[in-house]
């Protein structure tokens, strides 16, 4: 197990420095000139020249790539261009609310998911089932934007139930976790829908019945456990999807997460933000695929990392 | 009851007819037959250029007009016909579904059935790769590559195939180590059966109904990341319309001209459903063990 | 000479700019309350040696002042934390007195020191200021650095004597902009580069709280050296928000200002509702959105080409496409602009004139380019339309619809033929016609990653438009006329196509108080801060 | 032993099956079936695929499919009909007064639960007990049931288990609550013949103890002889014979029964061989060795190493059979793939005097044509998704043998020598029965007219019926075609009916080996005579040795790197008939 998580924790380490890698070089390539946009209009091409040197962007690519490398080692994920500010620290006062919006956007489309995916196995065939595999079409198939704009107007205006954007209570959360959600709430139900479906069909579950268990308890106990085990594989897939959901999310919503930073670093190429926004959100990725692989085996004991 | 003998199902006369003989399948087909034409025949069809701003196309304080009977579909922010638009958005939007998914899907499935299939290094290697694509933020890379090249349909077709591949590289890995171990493939070894042949006829057809599920449900993200990135600028350069980039070009109006929104949202809601249900269809016609059944 | 500014109605030197009549604020406006604005994007700074955004200039006009000042509203000087100044006869030294007893938010007294070490800080090339060019008039500012500027001195702890180079019709706004904004050494030696996140001035508010992407709060500044101002108590910037969202909120009274102004998609809506128009307070603003040509290369070399891209367009139209929130612009200069030439009529809407020359420059089916725009609601929009009027008289442009700073890279680097300059458009930096000139029509900007991206330089104008800033007083009706004439001039040559010149609309909450002015601030956009107040 | 059992039919039923038919659609799975079942009792339900045993008993306990419904007659137990009860007046009767355990041990438990907690779920659901108590019982149960650390076991997955365990525990959970009834649903069939007369055994001891009636369904007459006082013989969903144990052996009056009994293969002394020619071999085999590497740390190095064929020499002759027996994961289906070529091995095959190392892609494809296989599971072995035609002509296709014509008509040939009907060509596999497919297997086997066949396990899945006929095809065909056979098998009954001649396989390692008649008429290794008598015999009137109650575990053949296993060496103790003689090596 300590090896297990050594060896991946190396895969990961490298995998990362991949990223960092083809990160820099793009932007690198990028045709658009960091030094222009902090210099300013009204410079002067000396003021241009100074900046560039000051900033090192005057140097070969690899030499700017090593040094970018270096600081990392120390912690130091550089300076925005444009913010003045510590990227590390930009990042770091918008990662928690970008981690609770994902945290309740995965809460949303498993609870949601895996509910209309049971409920739709079970009624299989039926009106309800098909009524609820459209829905799900419905779900993947909607621009994220105009659900949120959706339920923000719905809920938050009209009804009043929720705040209109926002960010700290629970309340606030409701909306853009369900907006981040329903696009993968339609994903799971299809998957959970199939695999509860396969489930059923098991002796095991044939086993529960002779023994005499209610119904309630065959689906709970025995079926949904070992129908959830395929998603399981799924959810650490999703944070990389998530990560470009939260970019449009974040902004309908005004969620001050990284998505934001990231939209508005992008807009000016603002490049060590572009670099530390990539840098979190692929360890994020590479961290969630390596949890979803440890709690594999939680949830399915035949499981065994090695 | 475990094995219900040799029904009387005959020798099979062609994939098409058991496919014409479902229901749902043939309202899938339908409406893609009918966005297909829409597509081809739009020059003859929308009663507009679809990049003419018309003059009677505003109100005069500049609002777009709702459907009526001059605009069934109404005008869009710049006075244009939105129904001529949709018409050849269709266009666009299905090189994009069609082309840029299946590139995608090719990748992902060449990529995934070699990892799959060849272990060792190279199944080592590419699977690296597939996971260090999957931790790059698809949306930076897809803009910087659009930024890099000049945008064109084509080049964001590449673009989104390009970033597309990974999720169906990963389930095709994993299907076809899965299949590998299967015996059937060890029986054709034992015939003499050389790599080749397993894999191209006795793997891939059994990779066909997954690619058919992760193809036709990877439409409508296709088509709204070909919005996303148009609207990033990197897209397919307007005025050239796409059901995608129509959404996101006004997608701010949902409450001021909700026809401009939910008109497009429609289609590509329906255009995917109706790859699905002839994709649903389709795995089923083309598994042998499932013909007669259901 | 000495000129009191603040307190009397001096028999004015007309050698001098005229100053107006100082902002008599409104009898009703009472003290306390606290009201929220929204924001889009994050704030970067609050440095005003380096905020050059949307957002953060007028949070640090309300931070910190400069020796110079605008009155309320308007685009009238008034004295700053400058009592009153001298100026030499020759039009080349500036002696400033300061006002006695000015605190810094950290309770120290603001003396001559700091002006002239704000002033050494914001042309040394170390801070990197994006507004350092604008000093450019003052002695030894080429050998800024480390030891200051050699032109400013000390004269004793309230006077400062500022010698330019060169005469500076504009000098008297340059130390009104932010950048001139007087810091206090040890607060910038104590936060170092994250000074902008800590600010300390002397402003009418300082900073109370700043969240990074969710809100910056502002609490009223007690001792504030203007008497009975500002009146409010807190005010409260929350950033993050999509514009359309903050409308919704505006509607609901969670929020009494949107920054970023009314959504297009929101505004037939907002106007259509009386009571919500009622509260729409529309003005001018120093804008002009205009499309450059880049008249280095063919097609547009011609300059009959340029002229026929002028008369092609159908402005009346693409204002309509933005809810006739803009007028059409026939020149460079906004209207509200000293120097607007009122007399020239401008290219009119004339396709078949266009057509005509383009077939006289050789292109009698017109040709293929590429219009760079950037890809924020409206713009892509307009240049569509732009698009489709210049597709009326044979041009095929295909549109790069790209994100700001890919722009920018575009014109800068001379790229792309032509730019749609919405977005990222000129509104002045201050009220004075030479702002429109230097860097983005003059031969100084044109160079390779120079903002003029017409990278038209017309060298006999360049001398012209030196003359006309070596006047000692801004308004001079005969600088005016100069300025006027160069423009008419470069309007004949046609680098630009000026398309619309945009008014401004600002929303507010029932309770906001404070005349109409206020809101419409050509300086402090949205809100002039210091003297709104709450009504109830 | 029949004497000590009650005599059939005595005392008051506690189930009543009257006139049960079961449908599914209109197309009747079982038909007009009624019998009794009496405290004490163990009836069989034998029959073939399809007679519709499986379906009577999910009929009885309400468990029926989807689709399928039980269309007429009753069930009565208790004086109820329980096929008029609601589900919630079935529930307290399932697992609490009739319980049932399934054939696949290894997929009838739920695999991401505890042992425990399956167990003591079984318990509360009928009984309202405290967790201790629950637990307490559970235990006890597993104790019943003879299962080692019964403690340690509840906190057991079941993937943790061995298939006998797993079946094991089946048991204790129906049994945990004291049912009336048991229904046994194939209970062994899935299990290594040694592990079969354990649960055999155990079920026979639980049932007096606790006079249980059993319904044991099964298609082994064996099992049906040693266990059952009366039988109920079906097919095609109806009763064709019913009575007494000893009735039905000494005389059958259906002719399916007849059928039935003839197919079963018998144990017999082992005398009869042929003599095999001298003559090179089709295949030698010396010192084989294959090991599986077991990978782990943060290096990914071998750290163990799976033995599954240690030491492995032997020759097969022209026109020869020989078997190899031994219980699962004791290395002969690995041995089998070593030959066949699938998975690479050490030390030396040569097959029809070409060694098998070191081949070029050509040479190995070259092999092929000598050198074939029937897997154990046709269904598996044939790619779903390809015609049967296709499947049998693709040896010739790879091969590149005669022109589309000529395959087609080879193809034909091969179909109607295996006796599948010509027009079934173009089906799918799916289409066929279970034999059928088999068939086809071996058609394709025999399409490029190779020496030697490997058959793994290839008649196991099978009904008797049909498993007698398939092996009397391939007997017929090892003349004609001049084939030798490997054929490898658990099931001692077969081997003695086919092999010329035989080695007994234990953790890798062929332990004794010999003629037929050297093996089986004097057995002299332990294990070799311990696979014997754990036959069932199909002879109610055969009397077993009473012997030891077995709960042994076999030994593990993976051992850390570095660690070799103890090698046997064989002894002849004459006529070429070699038994390990190094004391306390395996299976002693």
């Amino acid at each position: 197990m300590a090896a297990y998580l050594a060896r991946r924790l190396i895969q990961s380490v490298l995998i990362l420095l991949g990223v960092s890698f083809i990160t820099f070089l793009l932007l690198y390539v990028l045709p658009a000139d960091p030094v222009r946009q902090i210099a300013g209009r009204a410079a002067t091409a000396q003021t241009v020249e100074n900046i560039r040197q000051q900033l090192g962007l005057d140097q070969p690519f690899l030499v700017q790539y090593g040094r970018y490398l270096g600081n990392l080692l120390h912690g130091d994920l550089g300076r925005s261009y444009l913010q003045k500010t510590d990227v590390a620290e930009l990042i770091w006062s918008r990662l928690p609310a970008s981690l609770l919006l994902m945290a309740g956007g995965i809460a949303c489309e498993l609870v949601l998911g895996l509910t209309l995916g049971v409920i739709a196995a079970l009624w299989r065939g039926r009106a309800l089932d098909q009524g609820l595999m459209v829905g799900s079409f419905v779900a993947v198939s909607a621009p994220q934007f105009v659900v949120g704009l959706l339920l923000l107007y719905v809920f938050a205006v009209r009804l009043g139930w929720f705040p209109i954007g926002g960010y700290g209570t629970f309340a606030h959360l409701v909306l853009p976790a369900l907006t981040l959600g329903i696009l993968g709430s339609g994903w799971y139900s299809r998957m959970m829908r199939s695999s509860m479906i396969e489930v059923l069909r098991a002796d095991y579950i044939r086993t529960a019945r002779a023994k005499g268990l209610d119904r309630a308890r065959v689906i709970l106990r025995h079926a949904l456990p070992n129908a959830i085990l395929p998603i399981v594989a799924m959810i650490g897939i999703d944070i990389g999807i998530f990560m470009g959901g939260i970019v449009v999310v974040e902004s309908v919503f005004g969620w001050p997460g990284m998505g934001q930073l990231a939209w508005q670093a992008i807009q000016r190429v603002d490049i060590p933000i572009i670099m530390g926004v990539t840098l979190v959100s692929a360890t994020a990725i590479v961290l969630g695929n390596l949890l979803a692989d440890l709690i594999a085996p939680l949830v399915d004991p035949r499981i065994k990392l090695r | 009851m475990t094995d219900v003998t040799a029904s009387a199902t005959k020798a099979p006369a062609g994939a098409l007819r058991r496919l014409l003989r479902r229901k749902l399948a043939i309202l899938g087909l339908a409406i893609i037959a009918v966005v297909v034409l829409g597509a081809l025949f739009a020059p003859w069809i929308a009663p507009y250029a679809p990049e003419e701003q018309l003059f009677d196309g505003l109100t005069l304080e500049g609002a777009p007009l709702a459907p009526d009977a001059t605009f069934i579909f109404g005008t869009d922010l710049l006075g244009r016909d939105l129904f001529s638009r949709m018409l050849y958005g269709a266009q666009t939007s299905l090189v994009i579904g069609v082309v840029a998914n299946g590139i995608a899907l090719a990748i992902g499935t060449l990529i995934g059935v070699t990892a799959g299939f060849f272990r060792g290094w190279i199944g080592g290697g590419l699977m690296r790769l597939t996971d260090l694509m999957m931790a790059f933020p698809a949306l930076l890379l897809a803009i910087c590559l659009a930024a890099i090249f000049t945008p064109s349909l084509w080049i964001v077709a590449m673009v989104i195939a390009l970033v597309n591949w990974v999720q169906t590289a990963r389930v095709i890995y994993t299907e076809t180590t899965a299949l590998a171990e299967r015996e059937f493939i060890a029986a054709e070894r034992t015939l003499g059966a050389g790599t080749g042949r397993i894999l191209f006829r006795h793997i891939l057809p059994h990779l066909v109904p997954t690619v058919i599920v992760w193809g036709t449900l990877g439409i409508s993200t296709t088509v709204l990341l070909e919005a996303t990135l148009s609207f990033l600028g990197v897209g397919v350069q307007p005025p050239t319309p796409s059901w995608g980039n129509i959404i996101f070009e006004n997608q701010t109006y949902f409450q001021a001209a909700p026809w401009l929104v939910f008109i497009p949202g429609a289609a590509i809601v329906l255009l995917a459903l109706a790859f699905n249900l002839v994709g649903d269809a389709l795995r089923d016609v083309l598994d042998p063990t499932q013909r007669g059944r259901d | 000479m000495k000129h009191w500014l603040a307190s009397t109605a001096l028999a004015l030197c007309l050698a001098v700019p005229a100053l107006a009549q100082d902002y008599t604020p409104d009898p009703n406006a009472k003290p306390g309350g606290a009201i929220v604005i929204t924001y889009k994007d994050d704030v970067a700074t609050l440095d005003p040696a380096i905020g050059y955004d949307w957002q953060n200039w007028s949070m640090i006009k309300s931070i910190f002042d400069g020796l110079m000042d605008y009155v309320p509203g308007s685009t009238a000087l008034r004295p700053g934390l400058a009592e009153s100044y001298d100026l030499s006869e020759d039009g080349l030294t500036f002696t400033f007195h300061l006002r006695p007893g000015v605190k810094f938010h950290n309770g120290r007294e603001m003396t001559a020191e700091d002006v002239k070490y704000s002033l050494d800080r914001v042309t040394n090339p170390e801070t990197q200021s994006p507004g350092a060019g604008f000093f450019g008039s003052i002695e030894g500012f080429e050998n800024a650095g480390p030891d200051g500027l050699s032109g400013v001195k000390i004269i004793d702890p309230l006077t400062v004597e500022i010698k330019l180079s060169r005469p500076d019709a504009t000098f008297l706004h340059v130390m009104a902009l932010n950048f001139a904004s007087v810091v206090p050494k040890e607060a910038v030696d104590e936060y170092g580069a994250d000074f902008g996140k800590h600010p300390v001035g002397t402003g009418a508010y300082s900073l109370a709280e700043w969240t990074i992407g969710q809100r910056l709060v502002f609490a009223r500044n007690e001792t504030y050296w203007r008497a009975g101002v500002p009146y409010l108590d807190q005010i409260t910037f929350e950033v993050g928000q999509e514009p359309v969202v903050a409308l919704l909120r505006l509607q609901k009274g969670e929020v009494d200002v949107p920054g970023d102004g009314i959504p297009p998609a929101k505004f037939t809506e907002v106007m259509a509702n009386p009571d919500e128009a009622s509260r729409v307070v529309e003005g001018g603003q120093l804008h002009t959105g205009y499309i450059t040509m880049n008249v280095t290369q063919p097609p547009f070399d011609k300059v009959e080409v340029r002229r026929a891209v002028n008369m092609a367009l159908n402005k009346e139209r693409i204002v309509q496409i933005i809810n006739g929130r803009a007028v059409p612009a026939n020149q460079p200069l906004p209207p509200s602009m000293p120097g607007y030439a009122k007399d020239y009529k401008g290219y009119a809407h004339d396709p078949e004139g266009a057509k005509k020359l383009l077939a006289d420059a050789g292109y009698p089916d017109g040709f293929e380019t590429e219009l760079y725009v950037m890809n924020t609601d409206p713009n892509p929009r307009i240049a569509q339309a732009i698009q489709q009027d210049l597709a009326a008289i044979g041009i095929k442009a295909s549109l790069q619809n790209l994100a700001q700073a890919n722009v920018i890279e575009a014109g800068g680097a001379g790229t792309a033929p032509m730019v749609w300059s919405g977005g990222m458009g000129w509104i002045a930096d201050f009220p004075d016609p030479s702002n429109f000139y230097g860097p983005i029509l003059g031969c100084a900007g044109a160079g390779e990653g120079g903002w003029n991206w017409s990278k038209y330089c017309n060298e006999a104008l360049d001398a012209e438009a030196v003359k006309a800033d070596s006047f000692k007083d801004p308004s001079d009706p005969a600088r005016l006329a100069m300025w006027s004439d160069i423009y008419v001039k470069i309007m004949d040559d046609a680098p630009w196509a000026p398309v619309f010149n945009e008014q401004r609309y600002t929303m507010k909450s029932p309770r906001m108080g404070g005349e109409d002015a206020l809101y419409v601030d050509p300086v402090s956009i949205p809100i002039n801060y210091d003297y709104v107040f709450i009504k109830e | 032993m029949t004497e000590g059992r009650p005599s059939a039919g005595a005392g008051a039923p506690v189930l009543s099956v009257r006139g049960l038919t079961v449908s599914i659609g209109h197309k009747p799975l079982v038909e007009g079936l009624s019998f009794d079942l009496a405290r004490d009792e163990t009836l069989a339900i034998v029959g073939e695929s399809g007679s519709g045993k499986s379906i009577t008993s999910l009929a009885v306990m309400g468990l029926l499919p989807p689709q399928v419904r039980a269309t007429a007659g009753q069930v009565l137990f208790d004086g109820r009909d329980l096929l008029a009860l609601p589900e919630s007046a079935l529930r307290p009767i399932r697992g609490g007064r009739i319980a049932m355990i399934f054939q696949e041990p290894m997929t009838s438990l739920n695999p991401v639960m505890t042992v425990g907690a399956q167990l003591v779920e079984a318990i509360t659901a009928h009984e309202p007990l405290r967790r201790g108590e629950a637990r307490a019982r559970a235990v006890a149960a597993l104790k019943s049931v003879r299962i080692s650390q019964a403690e340690r076991r509840l906190a057991q997955y079941p993937h943790e288990l061995s298939g006998g365990m797993r079946q094991r525990v089946m048991i204790a959970m129906a049994l945990a609550l004291k049912p009336d009834v048991l229904i046994c649903d194939e209970p062994t069939t899935a299990l290594d013949v040694t592990v079969q007369r354990e649960v055999l055994d155990l079920l026979r001891d639980l049932q007096r103890q606790t006079g249980t009636a059993l319904i044991l369904i099964t298609h082994d007459m064996g099992v049906v002889a040693e266990m059952a006082d009366r039988v109920i013989v079906m097919k095609s969903g109806q009763m064709v014979e019913g009575g007494s144990i000893a009735s039905i052996f000494a005389a059958p009056r259906a002719q399916y029964t007849r059928d039935l009994l003839a197919a079963v293969p018998r144990m017999g002394d082992g005398s009869g061989a042929i003599p095999v020619a001298k003559a090179p071999p089709v295949a030698r085999l010396h010192d084989v060795q294959v090991g599986f590497d077991i990978r782990g740390g943060i290096l990914q190095r071998v750290t163990h190493r799976v033995h599954a064929v240690e030491h492995v020499s032997l020759e097969i002759l022209p026109g020869e059979t020989f078997a190899i027996v031994g219980e699962s994961g004791c290395g002969k289906s690995t041995l089998a793939r070593a030959i066949a070529g699938l998975v690479p091995h050490q030390g030396h095959i040569e097959v029809a005097g070409k060694p098998l190392a070191g081949l070029t892609v050509e040479g190995r494809r070259a092999i092929c044509r000598d050198v074939q296989m029937v897997f154990q599971d046709p269904m598996a072995a044939l790619d779903p998704r390809m015609r049967v035609g296709d499947l049998v002509a693709e040896p010739l296709v790879i091969h590149g043998i005669g022109s589309p014509m000529e395959r087609r008509e080879r193809t034909e040939d091969l179909f109607d020598r295996v006796g599948l009907p010509r027009d079934t060509l173009d089906r799918y596999p799916h289409e066929f029965s279970g034999g059928q497919r088999q068939r086809i297997c071996i058609a394709r086997a025999l399409a490029l007219k190779p020496k030697l066949i490997i058959c793994d396990e290839s008649v196991s899945a099978l009904d008797v019926s049909v498993q007698a006929r398939v092996l009397a095809l391939l007997n017929e065909l090892k003349a004609e075609f001049g084939l030798s056979y490997l054929f490898i098998s658990h099931d001692m009954a077969v081997v003695e009916n086919i092999a010329d001649r035989v080695g007994v396989m234990y953790l890798g390692q062929i332990v004794e080996t010999g003629t037929r008649a050297q093996v089986f008429g004097n057995p002299q290794h332990p294990y070799t005579r311990r696979l014997i008598e754990a036959v069932p015999v199909p002879d109610p009137a055969y009397r077993r040795m009473p012997a030891a109650r077995l709960t042994g575990e076999v030994p593990s053949p993976i051992l850390p790197v570095g660690v070799s296993s103890v090698r046997v060496s064989l002894a002849d103790i004459g006529g070429g008939h070699l038994v390990a003689i190094d004391e306390g090596g395996p299976g002693q």
